[in-house]
Formats: structure tokens, C-alpha cells, sequence
């Protein structure tokens, strides 16, 4: 039971896909930490990247913090935007094998699609970024989706029990056909963390497939109408570009103060809300940005020869009013 | 001589513009209610339908739900309605809404709002004069221009937003307040547009000659209309309401994504069609594309409160499409006959 | 062929939109004759034949062929019939070839391929036939109407028509390009074809028909042999009463001395060069030439639809550059095309917005706004005086109107607009005998309100009803002047060359 | 006597069958090198740039590189030419293309790979008889009628692929063995259905007959061409090679996404107008639109080996798209005068 029309993929936004073992009480077990790659490590190295599609804001980042990463470490890196499309992933992989790519990373859109991928790209490591890229991949970097899912989760719920008891009206979650997989884990952290605060089974319920802003707006907008008079409506969303429609529907029909959301990524567009609205309890930071200080060090290792860890997951940080402007440097609030 | 083939009905005939006796076109006064009588009995059958099946459909918050998810779209179908009578298309208005948003948070983060805005309309006037210019001055075909500017603007907008999504504060009202009756003003917006162009198309000199020009581009220039300075200002006025759309969109969100207006062509194009427009020029009117827009967001409204899955949202849209249009067709076949 | 080839017609009823067209007519044309159908604009005849053809479905009656009876035909079954028809208007492929055109529908094949090269030749053979010259891979759409005619033609006469229906085809055609179609036409005749001949011109109907039926009033008002009837037996059988014979019209009242166009030496490549010519307000100038002479580009330049290489266009006493009609028109100049269908009409738009079009502007009120109503009276006033058979409403599309009527609304355009000077390109072509009196009329009362009109001709007897002066043309040259009564035909003839 | 407004090049009259003097169509043998001159010489162009500044375009692997990467969108845009040339529109070959994929990947995990490539060629079959039927049966406008079937057979695709993408295992083959000189099976397919569609276009009856019923439908009928039939079958092929172009993406891909076809139809129909073909029909070659394939496929190839940012891509493609047209425009408008 959930909705839409485009599934139009674009926004696979924040997406990723199976962290294995990956379980909320074992939280932080994979996870490692940025670093600044050392510079010249890279010299004289052939990398790649294959972007998943940089017309998605998350996307754009990550690719942005890869080339910084390789330059700082002074290695070549070809970077290509596979546009959240399979078939020009396969473009990409058969381009680098051309160009002589030595290693690389890979955020492509689909798992399932991976084994194609691999067999056409070049020989050589490859580590995945947010997207399980079996069987070619030695190394999974990126998020952590169900534990990122479930530290915001628990906030929420932290929250609904100290406002109301847990007695809350619905539990609105926005979520993304097009990425099913990086939804399920995610949302299913959600759900895994609120629930270890709220027991019991979620009230009213309601799944959107809305994974872009104006998509979540206008289902949004549809199903605050199934609310009517309802004051305690929760949001999660798997990526902020959700929560900002939400929010809008909200305003648009002046109901503003009956939704409590919570969104992923903490993307530079949501960070005045996480510090003002008051009704934005919490968000889980990823860091795109800085997805390369962890990528392209370990890829310059592993070209290298050098043994590195299967699980590269990234430090996330439930991100809220209070630390926003620790983490990030929100502006024109 | 009537110009022959005028029963033929063979599907290939009825999109050239010299296929004759093919239904009656805005300019009959009385051929013009039947025109839009399927869509006006499709809409009331799927208001019929959503009232029973759910219990909020039929309710004035709702209804304007309904009207603000077509406000945007709407805006943009005007000009294009107007663009599809003289035979022209464009296809960039989704990159143009995008692009106008991003240049609007863009600038309204340097200099403030209102430059923000005038750049907003700058960019949609840009993209008018690119268009307008290969199209009217270059002689491209029209297709081709915008499909080459839809790929140009989406990219400058992504450039120009470095790829990400820009925060836009203190730019609500134009969104989201609501002046009267608790109609969103995007709503309003979009009525008087539409009034607007009802007006412009049906009784003024420059929709005459776009009907004019739509039906026979030769003879219209034969008769001293100024082709190409009116389909210059046709996609100039696309433009515009681009730029328009795109401020109540970045008002609306409090922000300026770049992947704001993707696929939006194909809505606009779609509700033009669905509401009787020719691609060959020379046929259609306002009316028929407000019920166009009417129609598709009452289906994605309904079926969401129906709360039906997304997959079968898409069969259940383009089966009703698909059926509503044969309809139609089968309906003029018979008084025909 | 044991039982000699007979296409019949009986009981044919049509209506279109409520009105019918046709109260059951009967129609015979047997093999080895030619048959003229003569009537009206919006007689019917074109409605007839296309039921013939298969275009259009009767709404009762059959069409018998070679003794099978059909109660309606389709394109199709007319064609393996035996049928073929060239219609009043261009039933080309515009972007195909000429080669191809002629063959159109049933190209030599070998298996599954066409034939190019069998393509070819027919084409060849049958233009040679026709004796015109006409380069067979040229794409049609980029021939001049005339040649497009042609085509057509020779689309029709490629194969062994049983029964061939020619609706008007002499309309855009030169008199040795008709003669010639006449050669054709007889040599079938002589093969046991049936012939069909539709005309407006009479001379015609006795150079080549062997018998003759007129429509008027959704019926067949007379038929019989030709050599049965005179000229106006048949013009009274049309329109119901006598119109009188031909005459030269009285020497206008009053001709201002002033020019109001004026071509002074003008030229345009490859079209015309070096044309002197005035036309003064007042009076009617005929430019007479074959087709091809460069009368018609002389018109267009006029209406800046060809920009001088040399020379100038005056109007008013004031040289101009004319960039494009826009601006001819506001200086006062109207045009009336010569290919009706593809340069003046807006098929798909009513009646009144047709005829209202160039006016628009002028109309307008508070800024930018025009009425149905203002639209309406304009098209009552013209539909009145220049007689055109239609519903009387002004919201009907112009494409459901007859040819004639479709031409009249457009000359209507013009009138309308009040154009100091008219061009006027072939302005009577596919006009009945009734109305042409009547457009001559008209056109006569508005050079005797003080417009100038350049009518652009290749019809001798448009030139002798109408002109008060007449500038003949040969090969994008003046070659005589006439005026008043050296305006004869046999002059005309002659001056203009074999 | 020539037809008046030859000289106009008002832009509105180029893209009307009817316009007189209007550029000459692919039947005139003569006009036909000219028409794809300016593709050749941009894409000559585009080689020597990117000869130039990237050191691995001019190469084997990169030629087969760029020929695979055309040969998904060529094998569409072949059926789609001939549908133009017809005067005729396929939106629905993305959805298409998805939907075939999902039903061959499903029915094989039941059935077997066989029973799954004969499920996707009768997918195929099937969108082509519904778009078939919609068009010349019913008589619905193209445009409308497969931008319904554009959403309900990608809805349908995800219903039957529960959203997921699904793994095919045992049939690479397809999309990646290289029977000869190396050459990707796909080029080698694409290549077939160029040279195929190539005579089919220009040597055979049923060809010259689509470029008869673009050219002027009314004209076609009457001549005894069975317009309805020749369209239907058009559709029939578009919806044959849609399925077998999905094939190969499942075969490439070895699972079938529900998104593998999304965007699909802009690529399709930008290398067709590219080519030469008009959306008013009537002209069109499938030389044309291979190169215009070629034009676009060896732009992406060659800014992505430049490591271009992908939003300036979509700049340059933009911009060059337009300034091909134009200069090609220009050129004409030169040559005539
Ligand atoms: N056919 C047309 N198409 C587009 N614009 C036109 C057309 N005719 C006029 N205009 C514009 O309208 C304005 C005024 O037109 P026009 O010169 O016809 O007015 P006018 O002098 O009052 O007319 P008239 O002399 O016919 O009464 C001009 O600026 C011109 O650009
Ligand atoms: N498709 C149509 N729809 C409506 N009315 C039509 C249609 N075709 C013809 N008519 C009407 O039928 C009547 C007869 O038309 P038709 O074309 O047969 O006349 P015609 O005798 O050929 O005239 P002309 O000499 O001008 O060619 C006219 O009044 C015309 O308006
Ligand atoms: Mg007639
Ligand atoms: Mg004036």
C-alpha cells in the first residue's frame, strides 16, 4: 500500500543499498572515519569513478569530495556520470577498460545490475560506494542506510514519548520505489528505532513512494486530507528532498504545526530547518562530501596491493538543532 | 474544392492540417461544447467514482488540492496551448522551470528577493528569446530547438546550483498564503491565467492569427499577419510563465531543486492533447486544456486517497487516457455517420 | 470487350451536416464517350464524382461499374474498377518525386522492391506523351501548381483507366497544355474509356464533350447530346436564367491621373525583366501572359513576396521597399493567390475569420480586441454581394465549402480590407459562368470607387470582360500594350505568341 | 507560376507538408547527399576535436565503444524513422523497452530463457497491436495514444516486477559475446536493422508507400493505399524491435530493471529530427538518423572521456544541437538565394 506516479528514479537520491550486518545493536561495528589522503600517494595512478548520477544533489557531492580527494593525493581520476541508468554504468565501465582504469569506485544505481558491470569494466579493485556492487567488489563504502535509519528513528521516538506519551495520530513514511532496497533498510531502521522507544505496532500508518520534492508534496498534500483535524502526524523520509516537500504540503494547507519530521542525509538544503523549525526533530548526517576521504585512500591502497577492510561504512551523526551549527555552517536563517 | 477524404477516418488523415471536415475547430461557436463533453463527463464519472469509493474526496479542502497540483503545470499549458494552436511546441519548459528557480535562489541569496525574482523573469525571458530566435530567425524546427535548449538550460541550471538543492527563505507567500476563501494564491494564479488566455485566444487579434497561423502558415503570412514576430512572442510568453511557475515552485518548496521540473513537458503536453489540441496546428482551445489538467490531477488525487499502488496508478492513467480518447473518437464517428 | 464498358449512377443522395447535397441523381457515362458535368459552385458536381471514386459514401443510391452495383465504393474498390480521378485540388505527395507521384499506389515491382529504374522510365514516357518537360526525380512539392496539375495528370493517364473522372483540370493549366490534355482525352475516348469532364468553362464542354449533364438543385437539371444545346441553354440550365453574352465593359467613369502602382523597370531573376506598367485608381489592368510568363511574379512583387534585382515598385507616388506582405499591406495592396488551397485558405478555420483575416488588425477595438460580431457582419456583407452558396453562417468551416465559394470568400478578404490596390492572380479560376459575372462586377465596382486592379491572367476572355488596359507578357517581358478595343481575343492570341 | 512566399523562410511555413519551396524531401535522389552533408561534417568535426585532446578516443575499442552505446536507441530509432516518415510517433518505446525486459526476465526464472524471449516478442507484439489499434482502428491521435500506453506498459512492467530488478541468469550472450573482429553482437544486430530498414525504406513498396501516407495521407488513401493497414503494421514493428531491443538490455545487463527504459523516447526522437526527419512526415532517411545517432553517441562518448562534468555535457549537447541545426538552416536559406 503505498503510491505515485514517477517513479521516475531520479531521486534514488540518498540512496544505498545492503550494509550487511549491519543491525541497530551493533551499531557502529564497520564504520571509520575520515582522512585526508596523503598527498602524492596517488601519483602516477589511474582511478575511476562511475557517479550515479550528478543531476541528484547527494550524487553531485559525493563526486565533487571523490576529485578533491584524488587531487589532493595526486592521482588521475576518471570520473563518469552514469545517470542513474544501468545500461550507461555499462557505458562507463567499458570506457574505463579503454582508458586503462587502474581501480575504481562505483555508485551505480542498481545491485542487480552489478555483475554486468563488473564484467565490463577494467581488472582491478573495485569498491563500492552506497550500492552493493557483487561480484566484482572488494571493499563496500558509503552508508550505513539501517543505522542511519535507526538513530533518527530512535530520536523521533525519544521525542514522541517525551511530548506525548507515544500517543501520537500517524506515522507518515516517504519512501522510494525506484531505490527499493536502500528504502527498505532504511525505513526499516526507522521504524527498528522508533520502535525501541514507542513499542507496539505503528499507528495509522501510511508508506508514500515519494522520493523528490515535488512528488512528496503532492502526495502529501493528498494525504494530510486523509488526516483531517489529526495534530500529531510524524514524517520520516529517506532523504531530506521528501521532508522538504512534506514540509511544503504542510504550510501550503496551514497545517504547518501538525507534522513532526525527520529526514536523511542532513543536506546542506535542510539545514536551516533542522536549526529553525522547530517541528524538524532530527536528521541523520552522511557527509557526501567526504565520501572520497574515505573512497580514494582506500582505493589507492588497494590498487597499491595493500589489504583493505570489506566494510568501509561512514561515521554518521544524528544531526539536530542543537548541534546543526557544529556540523555544518547553515546560512540566511 | 472541400478538400477530399473528409469520411475517411483512417487515423493517418486527421493529423494533416488539410484534412478537412475533421471535427470542428474553436472558431465554431456551437462545435465547441461537444468538443469538450467527454472530458467534462469523464471528470464528473471520476468525481462520482472517488466520492464513493473515499470519504475525502468530496470536500472543498480537497478540491482545492486538486486545483494547486494543476496550478503549476497549468500555468505553463497556457502559453503552450496557445504555442500548439500556431503549430509550434515547446519542450523546454521543465529545464526553463528548473532553470529559473536555481537562478532565483541563486541571486536571492546574493542581492535578495526581488533580484532574485527579476532574474527569475530574465532567465524565463532568456530562454523565450533563444527559442523564439532559432525558431522565427534561424528557422529550426521547433521540436529541435527545444529539445536542444531543454538539454542547455537543464545543464546551466545544474551549474549554476553547482548540482544541489539552494535554500530559499522569506519567499513563502507567493506559494503558499491564501488571500481569499482560503484559495492558495498559486490556485488564483492559475485562474486568472487561464482567464487570461481564454481572453486572449478567443477575442483578440493575436490569438486570431495564431489560429491562423497554426492552420496555414503561408496563407497567414499572405495575409499580412506577422508570422514570425507572433511566434516570436508565443515563446517569448512561454517563457514568462515559465519563469512564473518556476517562482511559485521555489516558493512552495522554500527551495530551488534542480530536478524541479523534470518531465514536466510531458504533463503540459499531455493535458494540451487530452484537451483537443491539434499537433499540426490550428485546433484547440483553453477550455479543453483546463479540463485536461483537471482530469489527470483528479485521477492522481483520487488514487491516492484511494491509496492505491503507484504501479497501478500509472496502468490505471494511461488505460483511462487511452479509453477516454477512443471514446471521443468512436462518439464523432457515430454523429457523423 | 463483348459488352462495351458503362459506369452508372442511380438515385445518389448526400447530405452533409443536415443539408443534403444531392436528392438522388442519376448519372450515366459509357465507355468510349466524354461526358461534361456542368453547375454552380456547390452544385454538387465534385461531391458526385468523389462518391464515384470512392472518396465519399452516399448516403443512398448505387454506383454501378462494368455490371457489379455498389451500394458505396471504396477508394480501393474503384481503383480495381478501373476508376481514377484527378481531383479539383492536389492530391499529391508533396515530398515525393515526380517519378513517384505518377506511379503513386502501384509502383512496378519485382517482389516485394519497386522498380526505380521502371519508375523512371513511365514517367518519362508519359510527360514525353504529354509533352511537357519536367525533370521525373524533382520532389513535386517544389513545382509551381501548373506542373503540379500536371502530374496528376499523367498519374491518371499511366494506366488503362476504364472510367476517368477529371474534376476541373484545365484550371491551372496553359491553353497549349490544355490542348494537349484534349489530345489525350480523345485518344481514350477513342480506347473505350469513359470520360468524366467537369468545367466551369463552356467553350470547352463543346470542343470536347459528346454529351453533357447539369446539376443545379441537387438534380440533374438537363442532359442530353451536346450538339443539342447552345451556350445558353447550358448557362440557363445552370443558374436558372439567361446572363447575356459576353461584353466589353463600358470605359471606366473616372481614372485619378496619378498612378497608384507603379513598376518601373523592375526585374527579378529569373522571373521578369524590365516591366513598366501603372495602374491607376480606377481602372482594371489585365496582365496577360501563359503560364510561366511572369505574370504572376510581377503580382507577387507587388506584395513583396519577390525582392527587385533591379527597378522599382511605386505606390502611390512613393517608391517602396517591400520586405514582406506585412508591409504591403499596410501600404494598401491586396493579393489574391493563385493555389487557393495552399496560400490563402485557412481550411480548418470558419468562414467569416477567413474572410475577416487581413482586417483584423483595423478591427480591433480597445487595444487588442475583436469580435465574433464585427467578424459576422463583414462576412454578411460579402456573402451577400458576392454570392457564395453556403450555409449562411458564419462559423462554417471554410473547408466545407465548394471551391468557387472557397475562391469568393477569399476575393472577399480583399474587399473587406479596402485595398487601394488589388492584385489579383487567375482571380476566377474554377468560378461557374453565374459568379465569375458576378466577381467581375465586383471588381469593377471597386475600380469604380477608385482602387487600382492588376489582375495577373492566362485566360483571354478574363482579359477581354474585365480590362480596360491590357499589358501582355512573354517569357518575363512585356510584349504589347492594348487598350480599349485593340482588347480583343484574336489581339490577345496573337500578341502573346504560338 | 511559382508559388508565392518561396522566398519567405518565415520559419512558421517549414515545418507544413503543404509549404511550397520548402527544402526538398528524401525521395529527390539528388537532394538526398546534401541533406545529411552538415551530420557528417560535425561528426568529422567532433572525431578531430576529440582526436585531439584525449589520447584514447581514436582507437578500436572506443569505435566499438561508441557503436554499442548506439545500438540500444538505433535499433528503436530504425522502426521510429519509418513511423515519422509515416508522419507517425512511438512515445511508448521506453516503457516499452522496460516492459519487454521485466517479461522476459520473469516468465524465464519460470519458464526458461526460451519461453522468456518469446514472452518479450510477444510483449512487443502486443504494445504494437494496442498502439496499432488505438491509431488506426479507433483513430486516436499517436501522440495521445502512446503516452497512454507509455504509462500503463511502464506501470504493468513494475506490477509484474514488483518494483525490483530481476536477475537473468544464462543469457549474456546477446548483449555481450563478439562473434567477429571483436565486434559487440548488439553493433553487429544494429547494423543489420540499419542496412534492413535502409532497403526496406528505400527499395520496397511497403517504404515508399509510408513516405506516401506522411507525405499526404488524404493522397494515399485515394490512390488505394491501405493507409490503416501500413501504419498498423508500422507500430507492429516499432513494438517487435522495441522487444528485441530489450532483450538485448536484459542480456547486457543480465537482470531486467524497471527503469531500463526511462527517457528513452527523447533519445529516440532526437536522433531521428536529428537525422532529417519531419515530425509533419513525409521525409526522413534512416541514413540520416544513423548518423544522427552517431552525432550524439560520439558527443557523450567523447566529453565523458574528458572526464566533461556531466551538467556541461548537457550544455554542450544542448548548444550543439542547436548550432548544427542552425548552421544546416543557414546553409539552405544561402543555397537558395
Ligand atoms: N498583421 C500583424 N501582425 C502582427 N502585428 C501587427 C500586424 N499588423 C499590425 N501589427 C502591429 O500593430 C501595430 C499597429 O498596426 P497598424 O500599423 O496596422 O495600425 P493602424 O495604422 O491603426 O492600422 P490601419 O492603418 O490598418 O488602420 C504595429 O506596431 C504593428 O507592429
Ligand atoms: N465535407 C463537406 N462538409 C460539408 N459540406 C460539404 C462538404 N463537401 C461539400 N460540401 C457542400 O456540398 C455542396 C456541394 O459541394 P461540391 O464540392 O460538390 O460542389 P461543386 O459542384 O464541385 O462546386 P465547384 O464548382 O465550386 O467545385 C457545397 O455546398 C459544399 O459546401
Ligand atoms: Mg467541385
Ligand atoms: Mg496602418
Amino acid at each position: 500500500s503505498d503510491d505515485d506516479g514517477d517513479a521516475t528514479g531520479t531521486a534514488a537520491a540518498t540512496t544505498a543499498a545492503t550494509t550487511p550486518a549491519e543491525t541497530p545493536t551493533a551499531p557502529r561495528e564497520g564504520i571509520v572515519e575520515f582522512e585526508t589522503p596523503e598527498p602524492g600517494s596517488g601519483r602516477g595512478l589511474k582511478l575511476g569513478f562511475i557517479a550515479l548520477g550528478d543531476s541528484v544533489p547527494f550524487s553531485k557531492l559525493v563526486t565533487d569530495g571523490m576529485k578533491r580527494a584524488a587531487k589532493a593525493a595526486g592521482a588521475e581520476l576518471v570520473v563518469c556520470d552514469s545517470q542513474l541508468d544501468g545500461q550507461k554504468a555499462l557505458d562507463c565501465a567499458k570506457s574505463f577498460r579503454t582508458q586503462g582504469v587502474e581501480g575504481y569506485l562505483n555508485f551505480q544505481v542498481d545491485q542487480k545490475l552489478a555483475g554486468a558491470v563488473c564484467a565490463a569494466g577494467p581488472d582491478g579493485p573495485v569498491i563500492a560506494v552506497d550500492i552493493v556492487q557483487e561480484p566484482c567488489q572488494i571493499a563496500f563504502s558509503g552508508a550505513a542506510n539501517e543505522y542511519a535509519g535507526f538513530i533518527a528513528g530512535e530520536a523521533m521516538g525519544r521525542f514522541a514519548k517525551e511530548r506525548w506519551n507515544c500517543e501520537y495520530d500517524a506515522y507518515v513514511s516517504l519512501e522510494s520505489t525506484a531505490s527499493p532496497d536502500a528504502s527498505e533498510q532504511r525505513m526499516g531502521g526507522y521504524r527498528k528505532g522508533f520502535q525501541s522507544v514507542c513499542p507496539g505496532e505503528l499507528k495509522n500508518e501510511k508508506v508514500l513512494d515519494a522520493d523528490r520534492t515535488d512528488t512528496a508534496r503532492t502526495k502529501m498534500t493528498d494525504t494530510l486530507t486523509t488526516l483531517p483535524g489529526q495534530e500529531k502526524i510524524i514524517v520520516v523520509g529517506l532523504n531530506d528532498d521528501g521532508i522538504l516537500g512534506a514540509i511544503a504540503a504542510a504550510k501550503t494547507a496551514g497545517r504547518e504545526g501538525d507534522i513532526y519530521v525527520s529526514g536523511q542525509g542532513a543536506d546542506p538544503s535542510a539545514w536551516c530547518g533542522i536549526k529553525t523549525n522547530p517541528n524538524w526533530i532530527a536528521d541523520t548526517g552522511y557527509f557526501p562530501e567526504r565520501y572520497g576521504e574515505i573512497g580514494i585512500p582506500y582505493l589507492i591502497k588497494a590498487v597499491k596491493g595493500e589489504r583493505i577492510p570489506e566494510q568501509l561504512l561512514v561515521p554518521h551523526e544524528l544531526v539536530t538543532a542543537d548541534n546543526v551549527d557544529e556540523l555544518y555552517s547553515p546560512r540566511g536563517c | 474544392m472541400t478538400p477530399v477524404g473528409t469520411t475517411g477516418g483512417t487515423a493517418a488523415a486527421t493529423e494533416k492540417p488539410a484534412a478537412p471536415g475533421a471535427r470542428a475547430g474553436a472558431g465554431a461557436n456551437l462545435a465547441r461544447l461537444p468538443d469538450i463533453a467527454p472530458l467534462v463527463i469523464l471528470l464528473l464519472a471520476l468525481g462520482i467514482f472517488f466520492s464513493i469509493k473515499s470519504e475525502f474526496f468530496l470536500n472543498y479542502d480537497n478540491f482545492l488540492n486538486i486545483l494547486t497540483a494543476a496550478a503549476i503545470t497549468g500555468i505553463i499549458a497556457a502559453p503552450a496551448t496557445l504555442l500548439m494552436v500556431a503549430g509550434q511546441f515547446d519542450l523546454s519548459v521543465g529545464s526553463g522551470l528548473t532553470f529559473c528557480g536555481v537562478l532565483m535562489a541563486y541571486v536571492a541569496d546574493k542581492q535578495g528577493i526581488f533580484a532574485g525574482i527579476v532574474a527569475a523573469l530574465a532567465g524565463g525571458v532568456l530562454l523565450g528569446l533563444v527559442n523564439g530566435t532559432l525558431v522565427t530567425v534561424i528557422g529550426v524546427n521547433p521540436l529541435i530547438t527545444t529539445l536542444a535548449t531543454l538539454a542547455a538550460f537543464a545543464g546551466l541550471a545544474r551549474v549554476i546550483a553547482d548540482g544541489q538543492t539552494l535554500p530559499v527563505n522569506g519567499f513563502s507567500s507567493l506559494g503558499t498564503s491564501r488571500p481569499i476563501f482560503d484559495i492558495p494564491l498559486p490556485v488564483i494564479i492559475f485562474a486568472v491565467v487561464v482567464v487570461g488566455f481564454y481572453v486572449l485566444m478567443r477575442y483578440t487579434v493575436i490569438g486570431r492569427s495564431m489560429y491562423a497561423i497554426g492552420s496555414n502558415p503561408v496563407a497567414a503570412r499572405l495575409t499580412g499577419l506577422r508570422t514570425g514576430r507572433l511566434i516570436f512572442a508565443g515563446f517569448l510568453l512561454s517563457g514568462l510563465f515559465v519563469a512564473l511557475a518556476g517562482l511559485i515552485n521555489v516558493s512552495q518548496l522554500s527551495a530551488a531543486s534542480t530536478q524541479a521540473g523534470n518531465g514536466l513537458e510531458l504533463s503540459v503536453i499531455t493535458a494540451v492533447v487530452l484537451g483537443g489540441a491539434s499537433l499540426a496546428g490550428g485546433r484547440g482551445t483553453i477550455v479543453g486544456t483546463l479540463f485536461g489538467l483537471l482530469v489527470i490531477a483528479t485521477l492522481n488525487n483520487g488514487l491516492t486517497l484511494l491509496s492505491v499502488n503507484s504501479f497501478w496508478q500509472d496502468v490505471a492513467r494511461g488505460t483511462l487516457l487511452a479509453l477516454a480518447v477512443s471514446f471521443d473518437q468512436l462518439r464523432l464517428r457515430l454523429t457523423r455517420e | 470487350m463483348a459488352v462495351p464498358f458503362l459506369l452508372q449512377a442511380r438515385g445518389i443522395r448526400k447530405a452533409f451536416g443536415g443539408v443534403e447535397v444531392l436528392h438522388g441523381v442519376d448519372l450515366d457515362a459509357p465507355g468510349g464517350s466524354v461526358l461534361a458535368l456542368l453547375g454552380e459552385n456547390g452544385a454538387g458536381k465534385s461531391t458526385l464524382v468523389k462518391i464515384v471514386a470512392g472518396d465519399y459514401q452516399p448516403d443512398a443510391g448505387t454506383v454501378t461499374v462494368g455490371g457489379d452495383s455498389f451500394s458505396a465504393l471504396t477508394p480501393l474498390t474503384a481503383r480495381e474498377h478501373g476508376i481514377r480521378m484527378i481531383f479539383q485540388e492536389l492530391a499529391d505527395a508533396p515530398t515525393l518525386t515526380v517519378a513517384e507521384n505518377i506511379s503513386l499506389g502501384r509502383w512496378p515491382k519485382r517482389g516485394p522492391f519497386v522498380r526505380w529504374d521502371e519508375i523512371r522510365r513511365r514517367a518519362r514516357e508519359v510527360l514525353d506523351q504529354l509533352g511537357v518537360e519536367l525533370d521525373v526525380d524533382a520532389p513535386v512539392g517544389s513545382l509551381p501548381v501548373g506542373e503540379r496539375q500536371i502530374v496528376e495528370i499523367a498519374r491518371a493517364l499511366s494506366d488503362r483507366a476504364r472510367c476517368l473522372i477529371l474534376d476541373e483540370p484545365t484550371a491551372a493549366l496553359s491553353a497549349q497544355e490544355t490542348e494537349r490534355l484534349f489530345g489525350f482525352v480523345r485518344r481514350l475516348r477513342e480506347q473505350g474509356t469513359a470520360l468524366i469532364y467537369i468545367t466551369h468553362r463552356l467553350d470547352e464542354v463543346f470542343e470536347i464533350s459528346d454529351r453533357v449533364a447539369v446539376l443545379r438543385d441537387g438534380g440533374v437539371a438537363l442532359e442530353g447530346p451536346t450538339a443539342d444545346f447552345g451556350r445558353g441553354d447550358l448557362v440557363a440550365a445552370m443558374v436558372g436564367r439567361d446572363i447575356g453574352e459576353v461584353a466589353r465593359p463600358a470605359p471606366p467613369a473616372r481614372v485619378a491621373p496619378e498612378p497608384v502602382l507603379r513598376f518601373d523597370g523592375a526585374s527579378v531573376d529569373g522571373a521578369f525583366d524590365d516591366v513598366a506598367l501603372d495602374v491607376r485608381p480606377g481602372e482594371v489592368v489585365a496582365l496577360y501572359g501563359k503560364l510561366g510568363s511572369g505574370t504572376a511574379e510581377v503580382a507577387e512583387s507587388a506584395f513583396g513576396l519577390h525582392q527587385l534585382s533591379g527597378g522599382a515598385i511605386e505606390i502611390a507616388g512613393r517608391s517602396v521597399r517591400l520586405r514582406d506582405p506585412a508591409d504591403a499591406i499596410a501600404a494598401g495592396v491586396g493579393l489574391l493567390p493563385s493555389d487557393r488551397q495552399r496560400e490563402g485558405a485557412f481550411l480548418i478555420r470558419s468562414v467569416a475569420e477567413n474572410l475577416a483575416a487581413p482586417s483584423w488588425w483595423s478591427m480591433r477595438r480597445g487595444g487588442l480586441f475583436i469580435s465574433d460580431r464585427r467578424e459576422a457582419d463583414a462576412y454578411g456583407r460579402w456573402h451577400e454581394a458576392l454570392r457564395v452558396r453556403s450555409r449562411n453562417d458564419p462559423a462554417q468551416l471554410l473547408g466545407t465549402l465548394s471551391g468557387g465559394n472557397q475562391q469568393k470568400v477569399l476575393l472577399g478578404r480583399w474587399l473587406e480590407r479596402r485595398s487601394r490596390v488589388l492584385l489579383l492572380i487567375e482571380p476566377t479560376r474554377g468560378v461557374d459562368v453565374g459568379a465569375r459575372q458576378e466577381i467581375y462586377r465586383a471588381i469593377r465596382e471597386l475600380a469604380a470607387g477608385g482602387v487600382g486592379v492588376l489582375v495577373a491572367t492566362s485566360d483571354y476572355e478574363e482579359v477581354v470582360q474585365l480590362a480596360d488596359r491590357a499589358v501582355v507578357m512573354a517569357r518575363g517581358r512585356v510584349a504589347a500594350r492594348l487598350a480599349d478595343d485593340e482588347i480583343t481575343t484574336q489581339r490577345l492570341t496573337e500578341e502573346v505568341g504560338g
